[in-house]
């Protein structure tokens, strides 16, 4: 096997960089979205795309997500595949009906002659200080959706690996990145590598408790698993990747071994990913739980403004190691 | 052979066949429904249809001028724009009726026939929902340099729809070849237009810089001839354009909308029926033209007759798709 | 206390009749919609309120959804009380953004100032033959946010005392009603009830399993317990009757005392109201429970036009009876 | 005293005080946003803001011709529209540093400022996502005849939202008393209004049944007239009406938008800040007018610089919001 170079990237490079890579791949791939040309999206993340790719690729659009979303669905269906980028994930509550009563049932509804090969690209995450109406979460809908899939990178190099599968795939794809995520670094090898849908990842392993999170927290779940550490509990950190599909095995099988569960979103608490996966523990890992599956999603609340009330609205290092020591018994 | 129309609605070059053609698919879209409302009549339709019935002109006038590459996209109301687009009878019924045969399998049943033989995107119960898909087929031929065109069918309740506007104001903005069709048939569901709709439809068009135009959509001459042009400009890069198609449907906004006068006269369906009836008129002119007879014309609407019950036929007799397909076809 | 007459009621006309009331009660309570005056809705529950209230309090609109609904919002908040009507709950994809930006969200964002007392009335439900974008069941999407309740009547009871409650309400409420459901009868007292929000009702007693259900499925779990007292086994049905707020102890002291528990729902059982409810029975009554909570919700499949399809999509009470009965042990 | 204006922009009956009045409420508008920029750069405010420097004449100009009981919605870019709507500097401030005394007890920030005192029915971080609140507000007035008008804000970016055409239409199908406001600042965060915006802007009303028109909007004579005849039009019961305000913002798109070059040049900055700035023009036209004098202004301007400068102080040293009242207010 020749010697494949390591490099460190930020998360919006990783991204940038599958992007790039598929689009010299498959000339068929496209972007559109606000401000993403020349201004390369407000988080930079798309920065020298039009350069290289012009403007026949890389197309800005009026500020109409619920058109140009459509516009994606109709694209995908007729030989592109566009990777349509919407600018925060708030603003997923105006292309519901193009991502769910379209793309997401197009395919069935057709008797599977039509096909959606599309992706969205959008943002979660809070703790921005830019308050209620940007920083939802909102990945629950759309993974409460047959005929969506839903990608949740937690690391560059998942960034990148999980977007070159989701603009290979035949299937309308959701991809979430968290915002606050962006300048995070992390190693990335260069060249072609892509990464399955529906295969969790243990990010670090451990005996004593499983802590299942999504995204940005599972940066968050992996502090609180070093604090655990430091009081000698030994945690396992499982990162299922995409929440559709979803790697139920890994995640039964993990609480089995350690005998209790966490789960850690971004995401509200209530009617959410934190049910679904709460759930799917409780069930499969039943006779081997010592103890009731912990939830720990964000507060039922519109997220505040104000950083002292935005900060308790989400879970933390603190908030995860002092949930999963009292969960093992330690004072 | 070649026809010369009335001044009105000169189309040079057309030849007989294909005005019997455009007779045959307006004929074909009749039938087809008249055995929609009967099924449904015997209860042996699942759900309910919403009929094309006097609307015929619409869709086969502007289908007429595409080509079977070219796309549509269609609405709860759509089986005249799948027949006018290439669909065939059969398989159609067998679809409403819920048949494995049907052109999606059963899944999709009335409001949602697709076919990718024929460019048609697919119907969609989302009013102003198809909008957005037809935008974006039109984006790829573009993009794709297929010089395909894309045709948006909707009702003018679909007006209402904000979406509608924003991909008009994209496809002006990017010059795409789509035209969206509006079918003007007075109602959205059980409220006329007009208390639905403030200031001037064409000025819809025109104020996202889409060329608007309307037409008489009773007139398959007059709406074909349109659709040429529309159409010719499209696939030049010239742009989207916007054609309102006044017409009217002679039965309920669906199979079970019997009693209507709360929210229109009798007379008023009457008059639509005897003055602006889109086959009788045609009809009409084909023979004064001498392209046909009545005698021809009344034998091809037997064999359209004959044709449609076997179809119908060939559905009720078809099997159900195995309840084990219900979960099939959600992921490519 | 004056005795009630009670009356049989059907479930459409149990809503009217709570509208009827709560409009001659209260001047500016007014319904929008489209085709909800003359038309009285394609299902005929507004039958008769235009005439009774005039064309100024029952407003047939233009199709808006997104729009209509915003300006719900905007009335609510400066002195009527809308009810707006969205035809079928399918439609609720071009709402989110005005529900969930928006009505939401006015009251926190504000710091408490204004308030968005408005109900949205919409359609859930399955089997009715009108395929994906008609039948689906999205009350998980709004009960995951915080700023809206959601109230899901069962009964013609429960259908009129819960919506007198929500036009009362101070916050926007989002209620469902089964369309399926619209003909069932039920006995309804004549005059003055309501119902309060986040109180459970157990529709049935039972010993050895509980049933808890919303919506339409509280009758497929009656008619499941009554086929499981035949072979002996001790049914008890809980009905949340809103899912926010949840009457979570409810829940939770049921299963205690059954040991057993079912989530029987028609939205899509992944991500959504089976994985909220059953990790919270899991987590409140864990140490009581003798097997995992089975949730029973709609397959994760957009809903199939054909009635063979259809039908196996959704809970019916065969399933759930077989399902409480092997959850019991019998053969 | 009644102020003769030049010929275009006659405003009869105009009181000097009301100039003054209006004039003083730009200058705390600039003055307000300046120190928004300082607090940003010196890192003492949470997140981003986004000023409204160089657009003043349209707020003030329009709220001017307002009462108070009147409402408003606005924008991410809504310091403005609060201050003229009455709002002030004081409970501003707090408000974006995300302090308890601040109009949302900090749950808002700089993008959801409201205020039922002052008739704000709240800022609004959604582009377009007021365009509903304002038109259901107008509904309200109607139906409770109270009189009120309801002026939505917004910029030329929110004519790509359909939502907007949807309550257009309705508010004229129902002769709604609200004006909308667009502010054409010229782009859409990044990118220039031309690429984004097909056919004319004013149509876009206009094919809705909206009467449209446009005002200079630097010139805060001509837009506190237009705003006085709509008004009045509104609460005469005549219906919706739509003004295209032509205005230009001085600065970035939100306070960390520094490097601007890639999307316009620094001419065209320059050019507008020399001649279309609305607070200079308006001083030279009042002095000329001998309706004050340079003095006077100049004197007025330092005011209002200590009371800005008072309530940034007071903002800085208000307390936080404790921790637990995040879970308040989400429910009434
Ligand atoms: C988004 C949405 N809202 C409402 C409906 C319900 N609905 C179905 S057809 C219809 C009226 C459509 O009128 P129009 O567009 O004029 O088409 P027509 O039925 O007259 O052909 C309505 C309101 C729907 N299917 N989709
Ligand atoms: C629905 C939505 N889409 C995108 C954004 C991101 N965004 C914030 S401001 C803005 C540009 C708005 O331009 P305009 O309406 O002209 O207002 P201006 O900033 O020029 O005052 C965009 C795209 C948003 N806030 N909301
Ligand atoms: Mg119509
Ligand atoms: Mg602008």
């Amino acid at each position: 096997m020749p010697e494949v170079a390591v490099r460190e990237l930020t998360f919006a490079q990783a991204v940038r960089e599958a992007l790039a890579e598929e689009m010299r791949r498959d000339k068929r791939v496209c972007i559109f979205g606000e401000d993403v040309a020349e201004a390369g999206t407000p988080f930079k993340v798309l920065s020298g795309l039009v350069e290289e790719f012009g403007c026949e690729r890389v197309l800005d659009t009026p500020i109409s997500e619920a058109g140009f979303t459509g516009m994606g669905v109709g694209a995908a269906m007729t030989g592109l595949r566009p990777v349509v980028d919407i600018m925060f994930g708030d603003f997923l509550t105006l292309t519901m009906d193009q991502l769910v009563n379209q793309a997401a049932k197009v395919h069935y509804m057709s008797g599977g002659t039509w096909k959606v090969p599309m992706v969205l690209r959008t943002t979660l995450g809070a703790t921005r200080r830019s308050a209620a109406q940007h920083s939802q979460s909102l990945h629950a809908w759309l993974s409460h959706v047959p005929g969506l899939k839903v990608a949740m990178p937690s690391t560059p190099y998942d960034a990148k690996g999980l977007l070159k599968t989701a603009i290979r795939d035949e299937n309308p794809v959701i991809f979430f990145e968290d915002k606050m995520m962006y300048k995070l670094k992390g190693s990335v090898p260069e060249g072609e590598y892509t990464i399955p849908f529906g295969v969790a990842d243990v990010k670090r392993e451990g005996e004593d408790v499983t802590i299942v999170a999504t995204s940005s927290m599972v940066q968050v779940a992996l502090g609180a698993a070093e604090m655990l550490e430091k009081i000698g509990v030994s945690a396992e950190v499982i990162d299922p990747r995409t929440t559709w599909p979803l790697d139920e095995k890994t995640l039964v099988e993990s609480a089995k071994k350690t005998s209790r569960a966490i789960v850690v979103e971004e995401g509200y608490g209530r009617y959410g990913v934190t049910g679904e996966m709460a759930s799917v523990i409780a069930e499969g890992a039943f006779y081997s739980l010592d103890t009731p599956v912990k939830r720990m999603g964000a507060m039922h609340v519109p997220i505040p403004f104000s950083p002292p009330l935005e900060d308790v609205t989400v879970p933390t290092e603190q908030t995860v190691f002092e949930a999963a020591r009292a969960m093992c018994g330690k004072a | 052979m070649t026809i010369a129309t009335d001044q009105a609605r000169v189309i040079d070059g057309v030849r007989a066949e294909q005005w019997i053609r455009i007779y045959r698919r307006m004929v074909t879209i009749r039938e087809f429904e008249e055995s929609v409302n009967e099924l449904y009549t015997r209860a042996l339709m699942p759900g309910l249809a919403h009929l094309y019935i006097g609307e015929e002109a619409v869709a086969v006038g502007i289908c007429a001028a595409l080509r079977q590459t070219d796309y549509i996209t269609s609405t709860h109301r759509g089986h005249g724009h799948c027949l006018a687009k290439g669909a065939s009878p059969d398989r159609m019924f067998a679809e409403l009726l819920g048949k494995e045969a049907g052109y999606c399998r059963g899944k999709g049943g009335s409001m949602h026939i697709a076919d990718p033989a024929t460019g048609n995107l697919g119907a969609n119960a989302i009013v102003g929902g198809s909008a957005g898909i037809a935008t974006g087929a039109a984006l790829s031929s573009k993009r794709l340099g297929t010089g395909q065109v894309t045709v948006c069918f909707f009702g003018e309740g679909a007006l209402g729809q904000g979406v509608l506007y924003e991909v008009m104001n994209l496809a002006a903005l990017w010059k795409l070849p789509v035209i969206y069709v509006c079918e003007n048939n007075l109602y959205n569901e059980y409220t006329h237009y007009s208390e639905t709709t403030a200031g001037d439809m064409l000025a819809r068009g025109a104020a996202f810089g889409v060329q608007a135009e309307s037409v008489d959509g009773q007139d398959v001459r007059a709406v074909y001839a349109a659709a040429q042009r529309l159409v010719e400009r499209a696939r030049k890069g010239e742009g989207p354009t916007f054609l309102v198609c006044r017409t009217y449907r002679y039965h309920g906004h669906h199979v079970g909308d019997i009693n209507r006068e709360y929210y229109r006269s009798k007379q008023e369906e009457q008059e639509w029926k005897t003055k602006g009836d889109p086959i009788k008129n045609f009809a009409a002119w084909m023979i004064q033209q001498r392209i046909s007879d009545a005698a021809a014309l009344e034998e091809m609407q037997k064999e359209v007759r004959a044709e449609t019950k076997a179809a119908v036929e060939f559905a009720i007799a078809a099997p159900y798709p195995k309840p084990e397909e219900a979960d099939e076809d959600v992921y490519a």
